[in-house]
């Protein structure tokens, strides 16, 4: 068989730490390939040394069987090899049609030719039906789209051979399915696919063979019809995993938090949030379900102070905390494991240390009259680092230095380490890899049963079903149903958030 | 600067020899060999040419003279910000100059503060005044010279508006200002003289803009006191008598002849209709020759002004400059010169005078 | 820690030494004797007590200048107005400084306060403009720096004298000076700022790295969005960053008001020291004990090439060029750094 | 003076004043927008005055008055987009503070600049030029009526040549595949090099433009308005050419409107000045109103400015 990939014993090191440890990967033509392992394994660097973003230390790489040099995207692009990137390689002031053609632009008289490049464009996103608006800007479409953008640029470089690095962690359930079509599409045309996933499901569905890499070192790859999710886990993990997450059923007591008639506008000044209503009770979780764009963004931000309320009120322990500042509302004991870890979440540019104290570094025992006691922080974070078992050189290393999924366990550690009365986890797996997941989730039903309200928000269903006691479903700014996850069914969470049950009221 | 006046000075250096001996016997401390002589620039620099440049010429015009080496018996230091001046001034007295010149009125605090720690060096000061017996304090009567390129002004005038452009509003361009006002008017009151400061010396875009407007709303003669301020002033003017050979376009230029800057090239013409001159260079060499000669004039206030040729008003340019203007002018020179007509020094005075025409 | 402090301080080291081998080359292309120049320099410099402290009174504002634009740069402002806050600095020094009688332990800080809190005003409003409007602070810091100069020439001219030139000297009480200073340095106009602007530098590390204030700072700097989900005011962070280094920037006009020249003149451009202290806090690294080190460095070569004219016949232009150069060779340290690294390796 | 008068005098002066601005802020926008921070400008101006003058002075037996100034300018950018290649260097390869870099570049020039003339002229500034430019009317534009007269009579055809340099920096910026890809590196740099663009190499050309043209704006300044060189030639144009291209909002016509903004300003002021009624107000307020001016207008209708996304930092492939 035919190998249009092969990198042989590939090795690549940053400073302080081996990211690739002489790992092999080969790939057949025409197959889908997954490539799996825990966060920061170095999956994505293995992928950016084939896309010629980093140069190996050691290592051959051969394409359709010849050795080649791939120094940069260039030569990548040129050898048909083209790259999906985890965090997404798109100018949001430029058009999708900008984005596409940059860098091999077509002309006309020495000016770009824009009614020719936006017909081509056109042309491959019906051919695939890759749906985009080739006039939006980027900072304009939603995350789904911005994903078909990226498509789009491999494919208008013709490229064969397509990386897709954690392609569908941003992408809602529809859009998912709607992927793994494309990926099908794509390989009947005989391109072959290298796709990175921590979704076993996944990659059980549509992939052929799978190479398993741990901590920078490749394990092993196999056959997917000759394998099961928990050989994969346990591969990538090292131990076994399990899959449904493990919980006594709730216990609910009092109201803790209620929401009464919200409505908020988002910066646009449109209505997001509509009315909506909501009580959470100590001791248990409830999940928001919904396809992105339905206000969930813009009701969590609400909450947590960081956006104003229209109308409405929002009670925490019967005290009114609406339109308190940030400051406030987490004092009055919120904690906000928010969506964008890079915005939000973190300051990129402090030590991981300084990051653990972001919400307290100003009260005792972290800080008395103004000055900062840093040996109580860092013990602080060694504390957390070790509890929440963050993969960090030292607590004096960059936050921008960790891998993604260790920067979540991070925020999680501070956040629920305040031990805050509500519990606000915005997709807090998102990117994570199953052995993470399964320790947010576990802490998540820890916070739940030691009497706190949990307010998660997640676009995965799985995640929802699984964790949630209740489940809200939010539709166009809405509360449209609240179910429970035992007397409910997937089918009838996808009709309830694509607002099929409103239009019955409505109708009626 | 440095080249060539090594040059100079080699080539000089022969036959110079003697004078050299002789100047020594007039000298009282030692002879004159021991004589050195340094001077300071504010931040203009030597070569501003303006009055550093000018009183350097003087400096340098006085050493060779006497058969000095440069940098050994006659040197300057140049001052890049005014947080220097006292540093320098320093550096010379460690040297043990004689006589050190501050060039310019804003050395005149750290001579006071230096003066007052060495009380056996002896100081200048060029257009300020210290009071201090080791200090010599050099001015000029800009006022008296402002006020006869004024009179100029004012026959020359067709539209009868001419203007002045001043640097920074400050006493001494004020001294400028109100001269030349009162030269005007004392020829005719009814001339309009427009005003106008541009805030900084280094401002020839301004100092064009100025000029432009001026020149647009009709004035035909502008003196500036404005330094680089002024090159904007020369380079409308130019501008203007290219497109327009015809035209009544002057300017006066300061403390050099400018005649040189008001040439427009191409053509026979030249904008410069005269300049106040201010010899800076006579009054440094005048100083050295006398503090040479034992005959230092501390703690008196030198007054440089027609008489002595410290003060002059350039007739380089005899086409614009006729012989009927300079008449004016060297009639009043006249009555200066006698006593008849004061000449105002700042605002208060010019009200007074402007009064009494 | 330790070994990237002592890389740091080789790299700095490298920089200056190939920025002074530079301009030995010019000097000896140009024909000038570049041992006789440097020579000079040093001699300019540190030759003897008097020279010292005139070096160490021109380091002093540097230092507080770079200060002022380094605090606002860890803040991720860009403050090219300290030019202006010093001018602003000085005059209200100076007023305060001639306009009342008091004891000196009271005059002193006083007039040092009031330089202070005028700097720390004409900080106020770009800091405002930027957190409330959105308005860039490099427009609005340079449209200051013009507005400070012309006004302050206003001031003196007719609040602060009659039509005078320059101002009247501050009271004894309110000098930086002392005799013992101005004895030991053989009548050089060195003055107790020296003290101050090192103090500055240590209440810049402190504020910035020790307090709760500080880790806002730093923290609006990195990240706003972080910061205000963290519940920091972000608005006023910045507001109050663009204060403090408004106010360095007027203690170092207090330096030159209160110690240099113990009085203000009409002036007809910029001092440079707010230009100087963008250099100066760069070349340190935006940190206190950096700038104090480049502020010493840049006031060193500036004082020297004074006297590079006087004694070896070099225009002190040079020194501007050595000056850029080693500027240059810290900032593009990156290179140095890599053949470093090399040599590192290779001895392994 | 009737209201035309004023007009002719603010007018023509305002946009001779802004020239120099218009060309030096437009480098500026393209360094910036390739994602480099220029506060190098003011010496790219020092270094295109000087080159301007001395090679007027020494060639102008050669071109003649006619061409000596066109090449004058010509080779002043050229020089000056060399000497940006020092910033280009340290900021790009080197990965040097930008900003450092610039301040670098800012003493180097006038360091060069002053030494060089003392080397050659023996003192600390040049002659004046004989070959400078002269005001000219434009054939046929300057016999429209109102705005030929306040346009196009006795303007300088460098003027018309920096509202010329905006529109092609415009077009090459926005309609060009080069304009696109330069953009781009100054957004997302990593995405431009995923696309197969040469970051660097965009970014030295960008650099390097800004040279030319920050060359060409200290040139016109000083063969239009200064017409000699010394250590007051440059004072501060420079920075206002960073503050037109802030106010600019990064944009080449933008830029253009601020530049002429700031001459309108100034003219404004000066004319102020000779306003009767005006008279009694103290010179501070006139001296101080352009300044005052341009915080206000930015204050009330400018607002917010979106500086390019990746301005500053350094290029490093496979960085976070
Ligand atoms: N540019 C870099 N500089 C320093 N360290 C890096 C860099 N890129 C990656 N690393 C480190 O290399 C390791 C592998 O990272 P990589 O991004 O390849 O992981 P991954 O397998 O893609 O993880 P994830 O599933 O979270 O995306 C991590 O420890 C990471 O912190
Ligand atoms: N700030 C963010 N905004 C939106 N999406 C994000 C953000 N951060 C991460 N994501 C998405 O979450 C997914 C997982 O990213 P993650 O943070 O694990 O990757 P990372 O930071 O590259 O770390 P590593 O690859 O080293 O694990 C990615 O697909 C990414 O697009
Ligand atoms: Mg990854
Ligand atoms: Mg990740």
């Amino acid at each position: 068989m035919e190998y249009v990939i092969e990198m042989l014993d590939i090795r690549k090191e940053f400073p302080g730490i081996v990211a690739n440890d002489n790992v092999n990967l080969q790939v057949k033509k025409g197959e889908i390939h997954a490539l799996l392992g825990e966060n920061g394994a170095g999956k994505s660097t293995l992928m950016n040394v084939l896309f010629g973003l980093y140069q190996p230390e050691k290592g051959e790489i051969r394409v359709r069987g010849k050795e080649v040099k791939i120094t940069d995207p260039n030569v990548a692009n040129d050898l048909g090899i083209g790259m999906v990137h985890q965090h997404f390689m798109l100018i949001e002031k430029f058009t999708v049609t900008e984005n596409i053609v940059l860098g091999s632009e077509p002309k006309k008289m020495g000016r770009i030719d824009m009614a020719k490049a936006e017909r081509e464009v056109q042309e491959i996103s019906e051919r695939y039906g890759l749906r985009v608006d080739p006039r939006a800007k980027i900072e304009n479409i939603s995350v789904g789209m911005q994903q078909r953008v990226e498509i789009l640029k491999t494919l208008y470089r013709g490229a064969e051979i397509l990386i897709f690095d954690e392609p569908t962690a941003v992408l809602t359930p529809q859009e998912i399915k709607e992927l793994m079509e494309i990926m099908k599409a794509l390989v009947s045309e005989g391109k072959s696919i290298i796709l990175i996933t921590h979704k076993l499901k996944e990659i059980m569905e549509i992939c052929d063979r799978c190479t398993v890499i741990r901590r920078g070192k490749g394990i092993d790859t196999l056959d997917i019809a000759k394998t099961n999710p928990s050989e994969l886990a346990s591969l990538m993990v090292g131990r076994e995993v399990s899959f449904t997450t493990e919980k006594t059923p709730a216990a609910p007591k009092e109201v803790i938090f209620s929401v009464k008639d919200l409505v908020v506008k988002d910066t646009r000044k449109v209505d997001m949030v509509r009315n909506l209503n909501l009580e959470i009770k100590a001791g248990e979780i409830v999940g928001i379900a919904g396809v992105d764009g339905n206000g969930q963004t813009e009701f969590i931000e609400a909450i947590a102070g960081l956006r104003e309320v229209e109308s409405g009120k929002i009670y925490l322990n019967g005290k009114d905390i609406t339109d308190l500042k940030p400051r406030k509302v987490t004092e009055s004991g919120v904690g906000h494991i928010p969506q964008d870890r890079h915005k939000f979440g973190l300051v990129l540019d402090f030590p991981i240390g300084e990051n653990m104290v972001l919400q307290t570094y100003y009260q005792k025992p972290y800080a008395k009259n103004g000055i900062l006691n840093f040996k109580e922080i860092y013990d602080k974070a060694r504390k957390l680092i070790k509890e929440y078992d963050v993969r960090t050189p030292s607590e004096h290393t960059l936050a921008r230095a960790l891998s993604g999924g260790n920067q979540q366990k991070a925020i999680i550690g501070r956040e629920v380490d305040r031990n805050p009365d509500l519990l606000i986890a915005a997709q807090p797996t998102r990117g994570l890899d199953v052995g993470a997941i399964e320790f947010v989730h576990q802490k998540l039903i820890e916070e739940r049963d030691s009497g706190k309200a949990v307010l998660l928000l997640s676009f995965e269903l799985d995640e929802i079903m699984n964790v949630s006691d209740r489940i809200a479903v939010m539709y166009e700014g809405e509360i449209v149903a609240v179910v429970k996850p035992e007397e409910t069914s997937e089918e009838e969470l996808g009709l309830l958030m694509a607002g099929s049950k409103r239009q019955k009221v409505g109708e009626s | 600067a440095c080249g060539t006046a090594d040059d100079e000075d080699t080539g000089n250096g022969g036959d110079t020899e003697n004078e050299q001996a002789e100047g020594g016997d007039q000298a009282e401390e030692g002879g004159a060999t021991d004589f050195k002589v340094g001077m300071v620039t504010d931040v203009g620099g030597v070569d501003d040419k303006s009055f550093n440049q000018s009183a350097w010429e003087g400096l340098k015009a006085f050493g060779e003279e006497q058969g000095m080496t440069e940098m050994e018996g006659y040197t300057y230091a140049q001052s890049e910000s005014n947080a220097d001046y006292n540093t320098n001034l320093n550096r010379l007295v460690r040297e043990e100059y004689n006589l050190i010149f501050g060039i310019g009125f804003m050395l005149a605090d750290a001579i006071t503060q230096v003066s007052g720690q060495y009380p056996d060096t002896n100081f200048a000061i060029v257009d300020s005044v210290v009071e201090a017996d080791n200090v010599a304090s050099i001015t000029f009567q800009e006022h008296v010279g402002s006020f006869l390129v004024g009179v100029a002004a004012a026959q020359k005038t067709q539209s009868n508006k001419v203007g002045f452009i001043g640097g920074v509003d400050s006493e001494l361009i004020n001294k400028f200002e109100v001269g030349f006002r009162a030269g005007v008017a004392s020829v005719n009151p009814d001339i309009q003289v427009e005003v106008q400061y541009a805030g900084a010396f280094d401002k020839a875009d301004k100092g064009k803009q100025i000029a432009s407007f001026m020149y647009n709303s009709g004035i035909d003669v502008i003196y500036h006191a404005a330094g680089g301020t002024g090159n904007g002033v020369f380079t409308e003017a130019k501008d203007l008598k290219k497109n327009d050979p015809d035209g009544n376009y002057w300017v006066i230029g300061v403390d050099r002849d400018q005649y040189e800057e008001g040439a427009v090239p191409d053509t026979d013409d030249n904008v410069t209709l005269t300049s106040m001159v201010k010899r800076v260079d006579v009054a440094v060499a005048d100083v050295a020759t006398r503090a040479m000669n034992g005959e230092f004039p501390g703690g008196e206030i030198l007054a440089y002004g027609l008489n002595d040729n410290g003060i002059a008003v350039a007739e380089t340019n005899k086409e614009a400059l006729t012989e009927e203007i300079l008449n004016e002018v060297n009639s009043w020179k006249e009555r200066i010169a006698a006593g008849e007509v004061e000449v105002p020094q700042n605002h208060d005075e010019l009200e007074a005078y402007l009064g009494n025409l | 820690m330790a070994n990237k402090k002592y890389s740091f301080v080789l790299v700095a080291l490298i920089s200056v030494l190939l920025g002074l081998l530079a301009g030995a080359i010019i000097m000896l292309v140009s024909g000038y004797n570049p041992i006789n120049g440097y020579a000079a320099l040093w001699e300019g410099a540190f030759g003897d007590l008097y020279f010292t402290g005139e070096t160490l009174r021109r380091i002093t504002p540097l230092i507080l200048a770079g200060l002022a634009v380094g605090f606002a740069f860890r803040t991720g402002l860009f403050n090219i107005g300290v030019e202006g806050q010093v001018i602003v600095g000085w005059l209200a020094a100076i007023w305060a400084g001639t306009a009342f009688e008091l004891p000196t332990l009271i005059h002193l800080p006083f007039a040092i306060l009031v330089a202070a809190l005028a700097g720390a005003f004409w900080g106020f409003i770009p800091g405002l403009l930027k957190a409330k409007l959105h308005v860039h602070e490099v427009i609005v810091t340079i449209m200051l720096n013009y507005t400070a100069l012309y006004i302050a020439n206003h001031v003196i001219r007719t609040l602060l004298t009659d039509g005078k030139d320059s101002t009247p000297y501050v009271a004894e009480s309110a000098s930086l000076r002392t005799e013992w200073l101005t004895n030991l340095t053989q009548f050089s106009s060195m003055h107790l700022g020296i003290i101050i602007a090192v103090f500055g530098a240590f209440v810049m590390w402190f504020l910035l790295e020790r307090t709760t204030q500080g880790y806002e700072l730093r923290s609006v700097g990195f990240n706003q969005h972080a910061s205000k989900y963290a519940g920091m005011k972000v608005d006023r962070k910045i507001i109050l960053s663009m204060v403090i280094s408004g106010a360095f920037a007027g203690v170092a006009g207090a330096m030159e008001g209160l110690g240099t020249f113990q009085h203000m003149y009409v002036m007809s451009g910029f001092t440079n020291i707010g230009f100087d202290g963008i250099a100066v806090a760069l070349l340190g690294g935006n940190a206190g004990l950096g700038i104090v080190f480049a502020a010493g460095l840049f006031g060193t070569l500036k004082a020297g090439a004074l006297n590079m004219p006087l004694e070896a016949g070099v225009p002190s232009e040079l020194v501007d060029i050595v000056i850029a150069l080693i500027i240059f060779f810290v900032a593009g340290s990156y290179m140095i750094r890599w053949i470093l690294s090399r040599f590192q390796k290779e001895g392994k | 003076m009737g209201f035309f008068d004023i007009l002719q005098s603010i007018i023509p002066a305002a946009i001779f004043f802004a020239a120099p601005l218009i060309f030096t802020a437009l480098g500026g926008v393209l360094s910036e927008r390739s994602g480099v921070i220029n506060i190098g400008l003011e010496g790219l101006m020092v270094m295109g005055a000087f080159v301007g003058v001395v090679f007027n002075l020494t060639f102008v037996d050669v071109f003649g008055p006619e061409l000596t100034p066109w090449v004058s300018i010509f080779v002043a950018a050229i020089v000056s987009a060399l000497f940006a290649t020092f910033h280009a260097v340290a900021s790009i390869t080197l990965r040097a503070d930008q900003v450092v870099s610039g301040v670098a570049i800012n003493f180097l020039a006038l360091g060069i600049g002053l030494f060089l003339v003392k080397q050659w002229y023996g003192k600390g500034q040049t002659d004046m030029v004989s070959a400078p430019f002269y005001r000219e009317s434009i054939w046929l534009l300057s016999d429209i009526p109102v705005i030929g007269p306040l346009l196009f009579s006795k303007t300088y055809w460098t003027s018309w040549l920096a509202v010329l340099a905006a529109v092609l920096v415009w077009y090459m910026l926005y309609k060009t595949p080069f304009g696109l890809r330069l953009r781009s590196v100054g957004e997302h740099p990593m995405a431009a090099d995923t696309n197969g663009i040469n970051v660097n190499k965009m970014r030295y050309i960008a650099v390097i433009m800004s040279g030319f043209l920050g060359g060409l704006g200290g040139a016109v300044f000083a063969l239009t308005i200064s017409l000699d060189f010394s250590h007051a030639t440059i004072s501060g144009q420079g920075f206002m050419a960073l503050a037109a291209m802030i106010f600019g909002k990064w944009h080449p016509m933008g830029a253009l409107g601020a530049a002429l903004f700031f001459g309108l300003a100034q003219s404004l002021s000066v004319v102020s000045g000779g306003i009767p009624l005006l008279k009694e107000i103290p010179q501070v307020y006139l001296l101080i109103a352009p300044y005052v001016l341009t915080i206000l207008a930015l204050a009330g209708f400018i607002g917010r400015a979106e500086s390019p996304k990746a301005l500053g930092k350094p290029y490093e492939k496979g960085s976070r």
